[in-house]
């Protein structure tokens, strides 16, 4: 391992946030071609499957985290129960705020067709999203958090998968609009 | 389990919620024939046999179920020919169509995130604090930046004692069945009166729940009312009298 | 590298404080023999000198440390605290940690009326707040840091505003732990 594969290793293992590559080459003095090519060697070394430990580019830098494997031990050593998973209206109020963002809590609403205040509040009290301002009518305006994109092992809101991926296709709008049409039609008869 | 799945048996309609709002906007079935109670008896059915409440779907209910009612209680009250042309059937499809649409983008959009989230869930963060020869570092490289005004505020925030929240409406005395008692009693005393003369009074729950029982009312033939303007005062009068008092009520959910 | 060493170095990476063998042997449900083995070999791969990060002994348990070698780099990078913008979750944990200090984690949750989880977790991340100790009934107690004077401006403590500046009621003279306790339980009702 070179000297300064160990010093990256070293700033990543104290620093509490991601760490940028600008960051780094400033820290180590280094080019930042020597710090790319290090980071390629920690990354190798530090491969899933590989120690206990591994690399990961997350919220906008570089990142230790524990290998998933030790998920069990480590929830028993630190007494942290896992996280509970989302709710289906958790998942939906999140995605919107994570592709809409900046969006306020009515827009939120008006989306999922109802109400959406208890997912937006456990949301927020997760740190999964935070209050950005106010609209100009008053209303609270969210966005997602650093924590966010950690926890969904982000390493930028560009990462997010391509949203015209979930776009209905003409084929869904057909079919949704034939449904709707068959309803109507079964009452008639 | 979501609330457009709810399984309903209807005198009008077999089938689950959601669609039996689709042919409602369409105006396939008439909402005036749809006994509102009844969806409101399946699901608490549903609930029962299911045995948790589940807030989230519960919200969502409330908010279709109340939407429903407005619904129902716009088409009972006597509105200009115009306004009830407002949304054709065509278009009140292409709008339900359109919100489909873009809530299915991001119901996708929220299943990708949610498998995301939970194929994340095994990575830990360390979250130690800096060793002291390097954390003091830090406190030597810092200068003011906050304000610690911004403290103050924010305690001054925390000391504020919300305001109660007022309950009264919760209390059980409002119950439908005993509006409509009330309202059968007014009517017996006098068949012709102003709505805001006999109930007005009361408190605005009580008030909601009486145009409510009016309503059922209304459904049995029992009585009618004319609005002049929006606002304006409500003259509520007797058609006929209620056969046999107390029994008979209730939204016809048996 | 085995699989428990693997775990082992995992469970001593997130760890904030030495680990001792018996933890590990209860964390990892393996045997005090396969746990001390695991450490043997994880005492090897991070000798000084050959990784970014060591293993200590200290403190009767077992622990990660940055490398000496990358203490220059770890100046230059961690010299300049954090200072985002506080959001007002920050700001209220922040404000409850510094009037009421030492205080428990679930005192700032009481007195906020929601779980205050990641507000608390950040502000210590980024060194205004620490942990300086454990109530009777096991609790994190938090209090500021001299970091958190130093980006307050404060020359101590007594120099944060008075209270009463701000406070909606001031004729009222109960004590104000008392008050932000009553006023946050009205909150979460």
């Amino acid at each position: 391992m070179s000297d300064l594969s160990r010093t990256v290793e070293a700033l990543l293992f104290l620093s509490a946030q991601p760490v940028t590559v600008a960051e780094l080459v400033e820290a180590t003095e280094a080019t930042e071609g020597q710090v790319a090519e290090a980071v390629e060697l920690l990354r190798e070394d530090l491969a899933e499957g590989k120690r206990g430990v591994v690399l990961r580019e997350v919220g906008g830098g570089l990142t230790l985290a524990s290998d998933p494997a030790s998920e069990d031990a480590a929830r028993r050593l630190l007494a942290k129960p896992r996280t509970p998973p989302l709710t289906q209206a958790q998942a939906e109020a999140l995605a919107i705020v994570a592709y809409l963002q900046p969006v306020s809590r009515p827009e939120i609403a008006r989306i999922r067709g109802v109400s959406s205040e208890s997912a937006v509040q456990t949301l927020a009290e997760r740190g999964l999203i935070e209050e950005s301002g106010r609209s100009r009518f008053g209303a609270a305006i969210f966005k997602t958090t650093e924590l966010f994109e950690r926890l969904f092992g982000l390493s930028g809101l560009d990462q997010l998968p391509d949203p015209s991926q979930f776009d209905p296709t003409p084929e869904d709008e057909r079919e949704l609009r034939e449904r709707l049409l068959k309803a109507g039609e079964q009452r008639a008869e | 389990m979501a609330v457009a799945e709810l399984d309903l048996d209807l005198d009008v309609f077999a089938g689950p919620f959601d669609l039996l709002l689709a042919v409602v906007l369409r105006e396939e079935v008439s909402l005036l024939e749809v006994q509102l109670g009844e969806i409101v008896v399946a699901y608490v059915e549903y609930l029962e046999g299911e045995g948790d409440l589940e807030l989230e779907v519960a919200t969502e209910f409330l908010v279709l179920i109340a939407a429903l009612l407005e619904l129902k209680s716009r088409l009972l009250l006597p509105a200009p020919e115009e306004e009830m042309e407002a949304m054709a059937p065509e278009e009140a499809v292409e709008e339900l169509l359109a919100r489909m649409l873009e809530y299915r983008r991001y119901s996708r959009a929220a299943e990708v995130l949610a498998d995301r989230f939970e194929a994340e869930r095994g990575y830990l963060y360390r979250s130690a604090p800096l060793p002291a020869e390097l954390r003091r570092v830090a406190v030597d490289a810092a200068s003011a930046v906050y304000d610690p005004d911004l403290l103050g505020s924010a305690l001054g925030d925390l000391l504020t004692e919300p305001e109660e929240v007022d309950i009264s409406h919760i209390r059980p005395t409002v119950s439908l069945q005993r509006r409509l008692t009330a309202l059968r009693e007014a009517l017996g005393r006098r068949p012709e009166f102003d709505f805001d003369e006999e109930f007005g009074g009361e408190d605005r729950l009580t008030q909601a729940v009486t145009v409510f029982a009016m309503l059922e009312l209304y459904r049995k033939g029992e009585v009618t009312w004319e609005q002049d303007r929006p606002l304006g005062p409500i003259r509520v009068r007797r058609l006929r009298v209620a056969g046999g008092g107390a029994g008979g009520v209730g939204g016809g959910s048996s």
